[in-house]
């Protein structure tokens, strides 16, 4: 697995760096729960591994939750949480609350 | 105390077999006989997922006590298709999909037979009320009708 | 769990006798559609079932002096496929058409459906204002009751103990006479009524109404013979001033409970609309016989 | 025969098509084997001891004389299951917690509603096994108990949980209460955006706990070995979920515990989750022998998860020339003993049909003496659509537009954001209204007392985790295997998909479901996912066994294999070495398997992403007796996008089953309880599902507007078909009366009320 670099401002404020970031949003009370709060982050990175271990960097055992507990939407195609998930520069990622079907 | 011995006819064959007072013809089939065709849905007589016939006469095992079979003939879906020929009814449902999990399915086409022998040519509307005793959930009944009238129609044929 | 025990009588006087020595234990065990979920639910736990489905005269429908008797423990959809009966007394057939599935039919009984003694039974209302006679057998011989007076409550009868209802008299059928049944349920089919009405209703020749029975199902503690509805029908053409009163008759005399199935309100109500419609039916029957 | 709106034709030869189901016959002739058709030599039979209280301390448990009865194995209690840590593991909606759970499937310190199993005997016969029920004496201090979901959210009501501290609220409360969890989405500025309507529309309605009703009551043979390895045969939606909670419950490795999946008699989400395999093995484990455990229906009314009932308020802003500016919408629902109702579910999908610049849904999960809920269905969705869908139809006639015309201009698009976030990204939401606007009978007359009701609906549908295995036999006929349970005739539309792709017959291809030991993890046959994850785990596997074959048969040409090409079930040379050679078929190839290097085999497992929701539109029309309030049912007609339907029949009976279950949750079928919170009507004669003679013929609209995310273009059509119908009957009955009707189950007698009361 090559170094996924995953740099991330708060916020969404903009880097000069590499890769225009991806713009990452918690939905629902995840954000209240895990970062008191805090939703929005602007983080560059080239697959959802790198986006996790940055959020992780940020609130250490937030990768967990993510992983655990959300499925996640990138550009609006709603997909599992899953390391292997390209990043394509400026999308738009949502981690949103698991859906169970009946 | 001692348990019944019956002996009855089940599909054409002589059958005899113990049961307690309590026991019925539904545990009786399932439990003794090993014949699982015929489905527990209730247990109440109200869903028809027990449905066979004795001596001809359409009725829910499960309100019939095992003793009361001694000398009748019981026909059960097991018995339905004749050797490898699966019955008009049989392989119209299978054309019209009118079955989806098919646990209600046996009952059903007990009944629809059942039917089909006193009302060759049946209205939509009186195979709806003579399957009204036969709940299914998955199917909301659209193709188990049209599969009973598609079968009353070829079973008219000559 | 006591066991229990099963005979199957072939003769009259031996049902009696195994019923008489039970000394309250037994169960008649006709259709056994009430009885099994009544047993199974532990309300019932008897010692010893006895089978009356193996005596000739509780099974059979014969026509006598103009009118019918069938036995207690004729199948009801046997009574539907006896095509002279179910001309005489449409009514009735209504009613028995109405006790459960096709299924529950192939099994269930009048007989029971009396006996069982709920106040929803189909079958009681048209049988009741067909003036039907229960005929009755016991350790003291044989009598005859007006089917109106077995039922005294929900699940009580005044069956003495160790009588068994053998048959029903349906009188013969007088020139214009006609007979109806119509329950109200939330769905078309599977249920217990929530209100029930029975209407027999004769016609002279110039089509006034001279005798009428109207008795509802499912308002009371028991079927219930209401004189003043049916006083509402006699004397007149049965027209839509009659029919009111007759609602309106039918509605007071009501008495429900509050349950699952319907509200006092409800059942009031409703009483009134399917008495009415009971009769028009009746109506039309009565000037189509001649 | 239902219309099939197609935007082009393709060349498929199989997908599409007709073809009998291949489980059919078993299922037909009643050679089908599903859970309880089970038995082993030597096999006891469990029977589970059930609380007739509604709520109550259990202060002990005495089972010493129901041990001495002769022929009683073993009897159990909770003390037989292990502890488990109280913490909520997993996602939020779903979240599983085992302390919760183990005290689900059989109570510890309390009995939380009326059916809640409290021991289990297992016994040489049904009548032992019965008797020894009735030696077990249990000492309850029976506790007051509520059930209405807003007589449990008031501050005085009896606590389930006198330390439960309702999540989601911040600062938190400092009182215990029922509310387990309130949640929230918003979008865009509430006021403002009522400020700028015209009208303002507002309802607050009420619905009944209702029941999944599969006709086959939950039963299952478990057998656990001295050794500590153990196999269940059980009918249930997902037998890998089943063995992963059923081993964690019992403490055990997964990998000793096999589950094989028995044919399945409706499950509807009811079955997603174990309540009588974790007590069979533990009496198996007790006592050496396998054990059979059998539900009675009233067990599965009074214990197995209802659907909740609900109490909400939804309020809609609309400007004068149609636009929706503002929606508010609160839902409260019960969970039942434990908490997890969908109420998450519900508030996503609530307005997720219409483009509304200002949305809020406030969710309630409200504890209360129930049994606890389990999925139902698109679960939560149908019963705020119902809401949303009312005063939708309110607000349409209020500005006085058409009320297909109103929900078409407020449609929502791709791009239009989601009040979780995402913006909408697939087609499919429109087609199905233009559809039904198109049908006959939208426009046809009506006449007296007679109404017409339509409503929409949404439903995520789910990807995850699916696995498949192709193999080829030398016969070259070919095995499908898959971990998906097969509820509605999913083994045919795999089987088609995979004929497809191979190009070849297909009834050369034998679909099975495979047990939690033959065939990698499947996830649940739920959410509408089995034809698209388990599809696309299947074409894969497919895909990767043609590529075998292209190795293979360039081997036997001895070229490259680059120049070989898969078409129409054959390799055929291409490249370099066109022409050279005849097509050689699946079947000429598996032929020199052995030569060639062994077995044809491939194994895919995917975790399915780039899900397309369902949507549907419904028309409904009724005619009401004014005199009784009776209700008949006399159109119903379901649009829905299905992306491509694989195999049609089944898909229309997809949407006919859904309909039907809303019909009957909007008209007649509600939990009723007595004073002492006891369910009186736990039995199919006065919990009153729909019967063949009251339902009409139900007319499907299949939509194709193909998910560019699946190779065949797959949406998942289970579960958007019930989401529209419970507002479709209503607003058709209210329309008939001329009064909103604002509690569902609209039986008889609450319409004559309504009738009665002035307009």
């Amino acid at each position: 697995m090559s170094r996924a670099s995953g740099r991330v401002t708060r916020h969404g404020s903009r880097v000069a760096g590499v890769r225009t970031p991806a713009r990452v949003v918690f939905t629902g009370d995840f954000g209240d729960r895990y970062t008191g709060g805090v939703k929005e982050f602007a983080i560059e990175a080239k697959n959802l591994r790198g986006v996790i271990k940055a959020l992780d960097a940020l609130y250490p055992g937030l990768g967990e939750h993510l992983e655990k507990e959300t499925t996640v939407a990138i550009d609006g195609e709603i997909h599992e949480v899953g390391y292997y998930q390209p990043v394509r520069p400026g999308c738009e990622i949502f981690f949103i609350p698991k859906i169970e079907g009946g | 105390m001692a348990k019944h011995h019956v002996t009855a006819t089940v599909n054409g064959d002589v059958v005899e077999f113990l049961c307690e007072t309590r026991q019925s013809l539904l545990d009786v089939l399932r439990d003794e006989l090993n014949l699982t065709g015929t489905k527990e849905g209730c247990g109440t007589g109200d869903c028809g997922a027990c449905s066979v016939t004795i001596d001809g006469r359409l009725m829910c095992s499960c309100l019939v006590l095992g003793v009361e079979a001694e000398g009748k003939a019981i026909q059960t879906i097991e018995g339905m298709a004749a050797g490898k020929d699966l019955h008009p009814l049989q392989r119209q449902f299978l054309e019209h999909a009118a079955l989806q999990c098919g646990i209600c399915t046996p009952g059903i086409l007990i009944a629809a037979r059942s039917l089909l022998e006193r009302n060759p040519d049946p209205t939509e509307d009186e195979v709806r009320y003579w399957l009204a005793g036969n709940l299914c959930r998955c199917t909301g009944y659209h193709k188990i009708v049209d599969a009973v009238l598609d079968a009353a129609r070829e079973m008219r044929r000559p | 769990m006591s066991e229990m025990r099963y005979e199957a009588p072939t003769t009259l006087a031996a049902a009696v006798a195994l019923l008489a020595g039970a000394n309250g234990r037994a169960s008649v065990l006709a259709g056994g559609t009430d009885l099994l979920i009544r047993m199974r639910a532990g309300s019932v736990e008897p010692g010893l079932l006895i089978d009356i489905k193996g005596i000739p005269e509780m099974t059979s429908i014969v026509a006598e002096n103009g009118g019918y008797r069938f036995g207690a423990a004729v199948p009801c959809m046997e009574l539907l496929e006896h095509e002279a009966f179910a001309k005489a007394w449409p009514g009735v057939i209504d009613g028995v058409k109405l006790i459960g599935s096709i299924q529950v039919k192939g099994r269930a009984t009048v007989g029971g459906n009396l006996c069982n003694a709920s106040p929803a039974a189909d079958s009681v209302p048209p049988l009741i204002a067909a003036g039907a006679v229960a005929g009755i057998v016991g350790p003291d011989g044989r009598r005859e009751s007006p089917v109106e007076n077995i039922v005294t409550g929900p699940g009580k009868t005044a069956l003495a103990r160790g009588e068994i209802v053998t048959s029903f008299l349906l009188p013969r059928r007088p020139p214009h006479a006609g007979d109806a049944y119509l329950r109200f349920t939330p769905r078309t089919e599977m249920d217990i009524a929530v209100v029930g009405v029975g209407v027999n209703l004769t016609l002279d020749d110039s089509g006034v109404c001279r005798q009428a029975r109207v008795c509802l199902g499912a308002v009371a503690e028991r079927a219930l013979l209401v004189p003043e509805a049916a006083a509402a029908l006699i004397g007149t053409r049965v027209d839509a001033a009659a029919l009111k009163r007759l609602a309106a008759a039918a509605s007071a005399a009501c008495r429900p409970i509050d349950d699952k199935r319907g509200t006092k309100e409800f059942r009031i109500k409703v009483a009134g609309v399917m008495a009415r419609r009971a009769a028009e039916m009746a109506l039309a029957r009565a000037r189509r016989k001649n | 025969m239902s219309t099939r709106l197609k935007p082009e034709e393709k060349k498929l030869k199989v997908v599409g098509t007709r073809p009998l189901r291949p489980d059919g016959v078993p299922k037909v002739t009643g050679i089908a084997r599903y859970g309880a058709d089970y038995s082993a030599p030597g096999m006891l039979w469990g029977r589970i001891l059930r609380s007739p209280h509604a709520h109550a301390r259990i202060r002990s448990i005495d089972t010493s004389k129901a041990q001495a009865l002769p022929g009683v194995k073993a009897v159990m209690t909770s003390a037989d299951l292990p502890e488990q840590k109280f913490e909520y593991v997993g996602p939020e909606r779903v979240a599983v917690n085992f302390w919760h759970m183990t005290r689900n499937i059989m109570a510890r310190e309390k009995v939380f509603y009326e059916g809640h199993a409290v021991a289990a005997v297992a016994a040489i016969s049904k009548s032992t096994a019965e008797e020894a029920l009735r030696l077990i004496e249990v000492d309850y201090e029976v506790l007051p108990h509520v059930i209405d979901v807003e007589e449990a959210m008031r501050p005085d009501a009896p606590l389930l949980f006198e330390d439960m501290i309702t999540r989601g609220i911040d600062p938190a409360p400092d009182r215990p209460s029922n509310i387990s969890k309130r949640l929230e989405f918003k979008i865009g500025d509430l006021d403002a955006g009522f400020a700028a309507a015209d009208e303002i529309v507002e309802a607050s309605l009420k619905t009944a706990p209702v029941h999944q009703g599969y006709l086959e009551p939950q039963a299952c043979l478990a057998r656990f070995d001295p050794d500590g390895q153990a196999e269940v045969w059980a009918s249930s939606q997902g037998h890998f979920v089943i063995r992963a909670l059923t081993a964690k419950l019992l403490g055990m490795e997964m990998g000793n515990l096999r589950v094989h999946p028995a044919e399945i008699g409706g499950g509807f989400g009811g079955k997603n989750v174990p309540y009588v395999e974790p007590v069979a093995l533990a009496l198996s484990r007790k006592t050496g022998h396998p054990v059979k455990i059998v539900m009675s229906r009233e067990e599965v009314f009074k214990a197995c998860g209802p659907a909740p009932g609900s109490s909400m308020t939804v309020r809609i802003g609309v400007r004068k020339d149609g636009k929706i500016v503002a929606a508010d919408g609160v839902f409260k629902f019960q969970a039942g003993a434990f908490p997890g109702s969908p109420v998450m579910n519900a508030c996503m999908c609530a307005f997720a049909p219409y483009d509304i610049p200002n949305v809020r849904s406030v969710g309630y999960d409200v504890v209360c003496n129930r049994p606890k809920t389990a999925a139902y269905r698109a679960p939560g969705s149908p019963v705020s659509a119902y809401a949303v869908e009312s005063v939708v139809d309110m607000a349409a006639a209020r500005i006085g537009m058409d009320p297909l015309q109103f929900r078409l201009q407020n449609i929502a698009r791709p791009g239009t954001p989601t009040v979780w976030g995402p913006k909408h990204t697939h087609e499919g939401f429109t087609e199905t209204i233009q559809a039904l606007m198109k049908h006959p009978g939208y426009r046809a007359p009506l006449g007296r007392n007679q109404g017409r009701g339509v409503a929409s609906g949404y439903w995520f549908n789910n990807g995850g985790e699916s696995s498949a295995a192709v193999h080829v036999n030398e016969d070259g006929t070919v095995v499908v295997a898959t971990g998906s349970a097969d509820l509605s005739g999913t083994r045919a539309s795999l089987a088609m998909m995979a004929a497809e792709t191979l190009g070849i017959d297909y009834d050369k291809v034998r679909p099975i479901v495979a047990d939690t030991a033959s065939i990698g993890y499947g996830h649940l046959a739920a959410g509408s996912r089995t034809t698209f994850a388990t599809g696309i785990a299947v074409v894969e596997a497919c895909k990767k066994v043609i590529d075998n074959l292209r190795a293979r048969a360039a081997m036997i040409w001895d070229v490259s294999a680059e120049d070989v090409i898969w078409e129409d079930g054959c390799a055929r040379p291409a490249g370099g070495s066109k022409g050279r050679f005849e097509p050689l078929s699946l079947k000429a190839i598996a032929a020199k398997r052995g030569v060639t290097g062994g077995p044809i085999v491939a194994e895919v497992s995917v975790n399915a992403g780039g899900v397309a929701p369902g949507f549907a539109t419904e028309l409904c029309d009724v005619e009401v007796d004014p005199e009784t309030g009776q209700v008949k049912v006399l159109r119903f007609v379901a649009a829905q996008d299905v992306g491509r339907a694989i195999h049609p029949s089944y898909v229309e009976g997809q949407i006919q089953g859904g309909a039907a279950q809303g019909i009957g949750w909007a008209l007649n079928e509600e939990y009723i309880y007595d004073e002492a919170g006891r369910l009186t009507n736990a039995g199919f004669l006065d919990y009153r599902v729909p019967v063949a003679s009251d339902l009409p013929r139900i007319e499907t609209v299949l939509v194709e507007v193909p998910n560019p995310n699946h190779p065949f273009g797959v949406k998942g059509v289970g579960e958007a078909n019930i989401v529209p119908s419970l507002a479709a009957v209503s607003n058709a009955v209210s329309h008939a009366i001329g009064r909103r009707m604002t509690e569902l189950p609209m039986s008889p007698p609450k319409i004559l009320k309504a009738l009665s009361s002035e307009r």
